[in-house]
């Protein structure tokens, strides 16, 4: 029974092909098997999206002491779709001077990655979209296309915020991207494979990748560089409010603003995903409850945590916001890779030891270099 | 069956097409803006080659190193230099007639050459599959020395960088 | 079920090489001839997989090489582009004709 | 013992690193130099206490080898070298340490200890060389940092001629050295001093040894020249312009005894001819009596310590060439630790009252106790007083003399000794005692200056016991390498001695202090004697008149002849070499220029046309580079 709730939506799939198998030939039951996955994506990351939208407003209401939305359907259910509806029923506003072909492509395209790295999530057992065995690499190449789109959209735009807003942005996720990757290569390194499916694999039974010395630090570097490629806060300089209105997409609105406001939503969906599946095992857990929940329920807590960070922290400058790339993010995780081939290649107790004493010695090193000098105490000659 | 291979040829062709449409894009366009967009298509269409030769990984490697870090490197130093309201003048100098000439004849005279060559096709290597392991284990095992080098030639190339880059002296 | 023919690949990688050629003979834009060269670039990478891929004995070779172009490539990238940033900073122009003061 | 060649080492290496770095160390070089003369006396002291256990030690290595003849240097070391090397690092230590106080303000401070360093390596050199060859080279060196520390001060004109004139007249010794090198090699076939042993001496003079006499005193001439001696001794008083410390270390304790030290070396020569000896004696009877008699009127407090120091050298030489070995070097241990003691002190009064002139001081005694007290031991040490060190040693040497049955010696030496003493008594008085002539702000000299001269008096007290009765002569033993030797104690010579510097004492603070107007009366009685003395017999003058005259007429003739004849050929060459010239020049300007610029024309032209190709235009070239690719593949695909 436990067996057939898990693998309910696998199961479904089949049954479903096996009946068009009867009319139809080989080939398009084929293209029909893909189209079902793309189709399924294409549904749930939007319904996906307009929920995460509701639970961030929630949460950051409960947060603020208030109520969040709440008129709309019951605990204010319905607002995502009241949303769209006005979103969608707006008017769309082009500038004159805006490049009109870029500017309309800018949306269309950002929505597209977030879109295409839901293939390689192994969203449970045996559910996963593409099991492609460069999938991770998949995820971080295709991801660096909202760059691209974010950078369409602010220059298109002619506006002197959504360019600034649209260089913190590239500035901020080509730094963070380095580490982010670094910070994926040890994971890498001990599972030997690209698959994320592979990676989940590798982590099944409670080997979850956090437990590990290195896998700790390198989830809490992946994840820290995943807010900052989706540029929430607190590292949403690229839409600062008070600094430059609203960044990269001031001069959107209605449904494009929607697109946008979408392809952010969906990145902080994969990339609390990919975390997920890369270090907090994936779909593993006890098996009384399905596969697919647990990593819902795993995805859903680090979405929640993201939320935490907008309600309680405040937005980084531009300085603080490099230097935290290159000067901590970047050295450690180069760092975390010998850490993580110690792991791999020395036996158990041993490579315990090892690890925290080279994390140990890498984060003291992290904490001398980057010291802050304290300005000397400042002398007045002729004022008291 | 078949007809999905046929699909999956002609899909070849169309990526070609469209890469080489894009790529005149890239070299007739007014707007450098638009070239670099048009460059990006192009370059996605030669990853999609890259697919039909099966190879996964340098596709995904085409599109995380050159749309993900040479293209934005390109359209930074776009953004550096040109204002946003630019209204270039033509954007091809004087010789763009000679080198359309001078490059007609060089393609003719290229393919009437290429299709007197019999190509000895290699099955075994056609058939094989490359993994990303195979790929790391080359690199290590017989290519290491090249890799090493390019290393230190990517490290000489950021500090260059870096070096030019700096205005205050 | 046969293979794509070798040559086409090999003439598709010759029109991108020639685009890229001509891009290169002639853009006034020192970026658009970095592109024009990212172009040629490409094209030869693709011939590189197409005939490791055909003919070599070995396929991982020509992929290899291809990874060590795009390596080059990014690093062509990052100077050429801070050399036109530091030229733009000097002379104010990025117009490949306007940079020749070194001709007699 | 085999690291003795370590003891020039360091000070040279002190030399070293303040000569390259002296704007950098300022003040600090003095603590280099005495790091390093302190680093050599202690090497010395190990050294000098081996050798008291009867050790001597010898090293040599070859140097140049030329044919069969090998030039072997290295080290000596015997009792003598190791009282030179006593002498040289304790008295040098203290004067270094000394010149810190006393050059203090001084803007070449740290060149002058370079110079120092480079003295006392020179020095110590000198004095471990075990060659003669050897022994020149270092004997060179002392002298060329003796100019230099002379000419110190080179802004002062006085200061620059000092240190020419010093290098000059000892070179003229050095050339009779060197001359004497050359005649002693032909002789004996060698120059290595462990060679020179009276058997060999006794064989190579069978057939007749004029030539060894000769070069022996040849050599003497060399020592003559750096010991001041008498026809030689100009140069020492004029060295006084020098800084004090140079004065004490170079022209007073070391470098001038080194002739006296050369003498001694090659004692064995010496003896074995009695003709040198009797050279030897003789001059330096001479000079201890001139230099006596010209110190009595000197007026600058350096110039009368310096004719007692070439008094004193006289004395040496005096007591070597009358067979005294242990007396004159006995003598000049001690002389140069109260020498350098009384021109250490007369350095202090110096510093203290910023003049060098006796008539204008007086009465510094209460304001200068250290500097007094321990000038008055070494003016006691000079006279003969007992029991401190000049006593013994000048009583040996009387008694040498006296031994010597050469009565006259024995008798200028004792009229020597009681002008020593009213001498260093007269000095004494006029600048300590009585009232202050003239308002000077005298003041006592800083720790690191009185703290040398203390420790330079407690030697010069007690130094002469060593080779007294009571320790029975345990230094002349020694000195003669272990072999005791038998002196018995003439009491009429040390009553002579002693009546002698007493009655000089005497008579000096009798005239100086209470009849301060008999002396004036006194040189009015006796004015040709004073003149003499004052003038310094004139001998300046007579070299002027006999050497430097003459030289300068022969220049000037020679001059004419060069102004007249030679460069009238030379001038002439050249008018016709510009007359050939001008000739060159016409074809070069018409046909060779011609030729060059009708090539360079037509290069011009055809370059004109031709550089329009270089458009400087990258895409241009490419173009181009595309076409000759394109016409390479044309040829290929019809070849």
């Amino acid at each position: 029974m436990a067996e057939t709730i898990d693998q309910i939506f696998v199961l479904a799939k089949d049954r479903f092909l096996d009946l068009l198998g009867i009319v139809l030939p080989d080939w398009i039951i084929l293209l029909v098997r893909i189209l079902i996955s793309i189709a399924v994506l294409l549904a749930v990351a939007p319904v996906v999206m307009m929920y995460m939208t509701w639970l961030e407003r929630k949460v950051l209401g409960r947060i603020q002491n208030r109520y969040g939305p709440n008129r709309v359907g019951i605990f204010g259910l319905l607002q995502p779709i009241a949303d769209g509806i006005k979103m969608l029923t707006k008017e769309d506003i082009v500038p004159k001077n805006a490049d009109q072909v870029i500017h309309f492509l800018a949306p269309v395209v950002i929505v597209i990655a977030p879109l295409l790295v839901l293939a390689v999530l192994p969203f449970g057992r045996n559910m996963i979209a593409a099991d492609l065995n460069v999938g991770l690499l998949f995820f971080l190449g295709v991801s660096t296309f909202g760059v691209i789109a974010l950078f369409m959209g602010s220059w298109a735009s002619r506006n002197k915020y959504s360019l600034l807003g649209g260089m913190r942005a590239f500035a901020q996720m080509i730094s963070y991207e380095i580490p982010m990757v670094l910070s994926v290569v040890p994971v890498i390194l001990v599972t030997s494979s690209l698959s994320t499916a592979a990676i989940v694999e590798a982590q099944l039974g409670w080997k979850w990748f956090i437990f590990t010395p290195w896998g700790g630090f390198a989830a809490l570097v992946f994840f820290l560089c995943g807010v900052a490629e989706v540029n929430r806060t607190p590292f949403d300089l690229p839409e600062a409010e008070s600094e430059i209105v609203a960044g990269f997409h001031t001069e959107y609105s209605g449904m494009k603003f929607a697109l946008f406001y979408m392809a952010e939503f969906i990145s902080t969906f994969a990339i609390s995903g990919l975390a997920v599946t890369l270090f907090l095992g994936g779909w593993d857990g006890p098996a009384f409850l399905p596969s697919w929940f647990w990593f819902g329920l795993k995805t859903f807590i680090l979405i929640l945590i993201m939320i935490w960070f907008r309600g309680t922290l405040p937005r980084f400058r531009v300085d603080q916001l490099m230097g935290f790339a290159w000067k901590v993010f970047l050295p450690f995780t180069l760092a975390n890779i010998f850490i993580a081939a110690l792991w791999a290649l020395l036996p158990y107790p041993k490579n315990f030891i090892a690890d925290t004493i080279g994390i140990t010695v890498i984060l003291t090193l992290l904490q001398i270099f980057n010291r802050k000098e304290t300005p000397k105490k400042r002398k007045y000659l002729y004022a008291n | 069956m078949e007809i999905l291979y046929f699909f999956a040829k002609t899909g070849f062709y169309a990526t070609a097409l469209v890469t080489l449409a894009a790529a005149i894009l890239v070299v007739t366009l007014r707007n450098l803006f638009h070239c670099a967009l048009a460059l990006i298509l192009s370059l996605l269409g030669v990853a999609v080659t890259y697919l039909y030769l099966k190879a996964e990984f340098l596709a995904i490697i085409q599109i995380l190193l050159y749309i993900g870090a040479i293209m934005t490197l390109l359209i930074f130093a776009i953004m550096l230099t040109h204002r946003l309201t630019d209204r270039s003048v033509s954007q091809t100098n004087r010789q763009s007639l000679p080198a359309f000439a001078l490059l007609a004849v060089f393609n003719i005279f290229f393919i009437a050459s290429l299709a007197a060559v019999p190509w000895k096709i290699n099955s075994a290597s056609l058939a094989a599959k490359i993994d990303t392991q195979a790929l790391g284990a080359f690199l290590m095992g017989p290519y290491v020395f090249p890799f090493e080098i390019i290393s230190i030639v990517l490290i000489i190339a950021l500090v260059g960088a870096v070096i030019l880059g700096r205005t205050d002296q | 079920m046969t293979p794509i023919p070798l040559n086409h690949f090999v003439i598709f990688s010759l029109f991108l090489f020639s685009i890229g050629l001509y891009g290169t003979l002639t853009r006034r834009n020192v970026i658009g001839i970095l592109m024009g060269i990212e172009l040629m670039l490409n094209a030869a990478n693709i011939n590189l997989i197409a005939f490791s891929r055909y003919i070599s004995p070995n396929p991982e070779t020509g992929q290899i090489f291809v990874i060590f172009v795009i390596v080059l490539a990014a690093c062509a990238a990052a100077v050429g582009l801070a050399i036109v940033l530091a030229m733009y900073q000097n002379r104010k122009t990025v117009q490949a004709e306007d940079i020749h003061i070194l001709k007699w | 013992m085999a690291y003795a060649y370590l003891i020039p080492v360091f000070p040279f290496i002190a030399f070293l690193i303040i000569i390259f770095n002296g704007k950098r160390l300022k003040h600090q070089s003095a603590a280099i130099a005495i790091g390093g003369s302190l680093l050599a006396a202690a090497v010395s002291t190990v050294v000098i206490l081996n050798t008291l256990k009867g050790a001597t030690y010898s090293h040599t290595f070859e140097w140049i080898r030329i044919g069969t003849f090998s030039l072997n240097f290295g080290i000596l070391i015997d009792p003598l070298t190791a009282m030179m090397l006593f002498v040289v690092t304790y008295v040098g230590s203290m004067i270094f340490i000394y010149s810190v106080g006393y050059m203090h303000e001084d803007p070449r401070f740290s060149r002058f200890f370079a110079y120092l360093s480079l003295f006392m390596a020179s020095m110590l050199g000198l004095v471990l060389s075990s060659h003669y060859v050897q022994l020149f080279i270092f004997w060179e060196l002392v002298g060329l940092c003796s100019y230099f520390l002379i000419g110190f001060w080179f802004e002062k004109p006085s200061a620059a001629k000092a240190g020419m004139k010093a290098f000059i007249t000892t070179k003229i010794g050095d050339v009779g050295f060197l001359i004497g090198l050359f005649l002693l090699f032909t002789c004996a076939g060698t120059l290595q001093f462990k060679d020179f042993t009276p058997e060999f001496l006794a064989a190579k003079t069978q057939a007749g040894g004029g030539l060894f006499a000769l070069a022996a005193i040849l050599i003497f001439a060399g020592a003559c020249g750096k010991s001041a001696q008498f026809p030689l001794h100009v140069w020492l008083p004029d060295a006084m312009e020098g800084p004090t410390p140079v004065s004490a270390l170079i022209h007073a304790a070391t470098m001038v005894a080194a002739g006296v030290y050369l003498v001694a070396r090659s004692f064995v020569l010496f003896a074995q001819f009695p003709q040198a000896l009797e050279v030897v004696a003789v001059i330096g009877t001479i000079t201890a009596f001139m230099a006596a008699f010209i110190a009595l009127t000197a007026t600058d407090i350096k110039k009368v310590l310096a004719y007692s120091t070439i008094s004193q050298l006289g004395y040496m030489m005096a007591a070597l060439g009358l067979g005294g070995f242990s007396a004159g070097t006995f003598h000049l241990m001690t002389h140069a630790f109260f020498k350098a003691l009384l021109f250490l002190g007369a350095g202090s009064v110096i510093h203290g009252t910023q003049t060098q002139d006796l008539r204008e001081m007086g009465g510094l005694f209460p304001r200068m106790k250290i500097t007094s007290l321990t000038f008055l031991v070494a003016a006691l040490a000079i006279s003969g007083v007992p029991p401190l060190s000049g006593f013994f040693s000048k009583d040996e040497i009387l008694l040498t003399a006296y031994e010597s049955g050469s009565r006259v010696i024995f008798l200028i030496l004792l009229v020597t000794s009681f002008m020593t003493a009213f001498y260093m008594f007269r000095l004494f008085v006029l600048a300590f005692l009585g009232k202050p002539r003239k308002k000077i702000h005298a003041h006592e000299s800083p720790a690191v200056m009185t703290v040398p001269l203390s420790v330079l008096a407690l030697f010069s007290a007690v130094l002469g016991i060593p080779g007294s009765p009571y320790w029975n002569h345990w230094f002349q033993g020694f000195i003669h390498g272990g072999h005791a030797q038998e002196i018995h104690v003439n009491l009429f010579v040390v009553k002579c001695s002693v009546a002698a510097a007493f009655s000089g004492i005497a008579l000096a603070v009798i005239l100086y202090r209470f009849l301060p107007k008999v002396p004036e009366w006194l040189a009015k009685i006796f004015k040709p004697l004073y003149l003499v003395s004052y003038n310094k017999f004139w001998l300046d003058e007579l070299y002027q008149l006999i050497f430097i005259g003459p030289f300068k007429k022969i220049s000037q003739l020679l001059f004419r002849f060069d102004a007249v004849i030679v460069d009238g050929a030379v001038n002439q060459s050249a008018v016709q070499t510009v007359n050939l010239s001008a000739l060159k020049n016409w074809f070069d300007q018409h046909i060779v220029d011609g030729t060059v610029n009708g090539v360079a024309w037509i290069t011009q032209r055809m370059s004109r046309i031709l550089r329009k190709l270089q458009t400087g235009l990258i895409q241009n070239y490419l173009l181009i580079l595309l076409l000759g690719l394109l016409f390479t593949i044309v040829i290929g695909f019809y070849r």
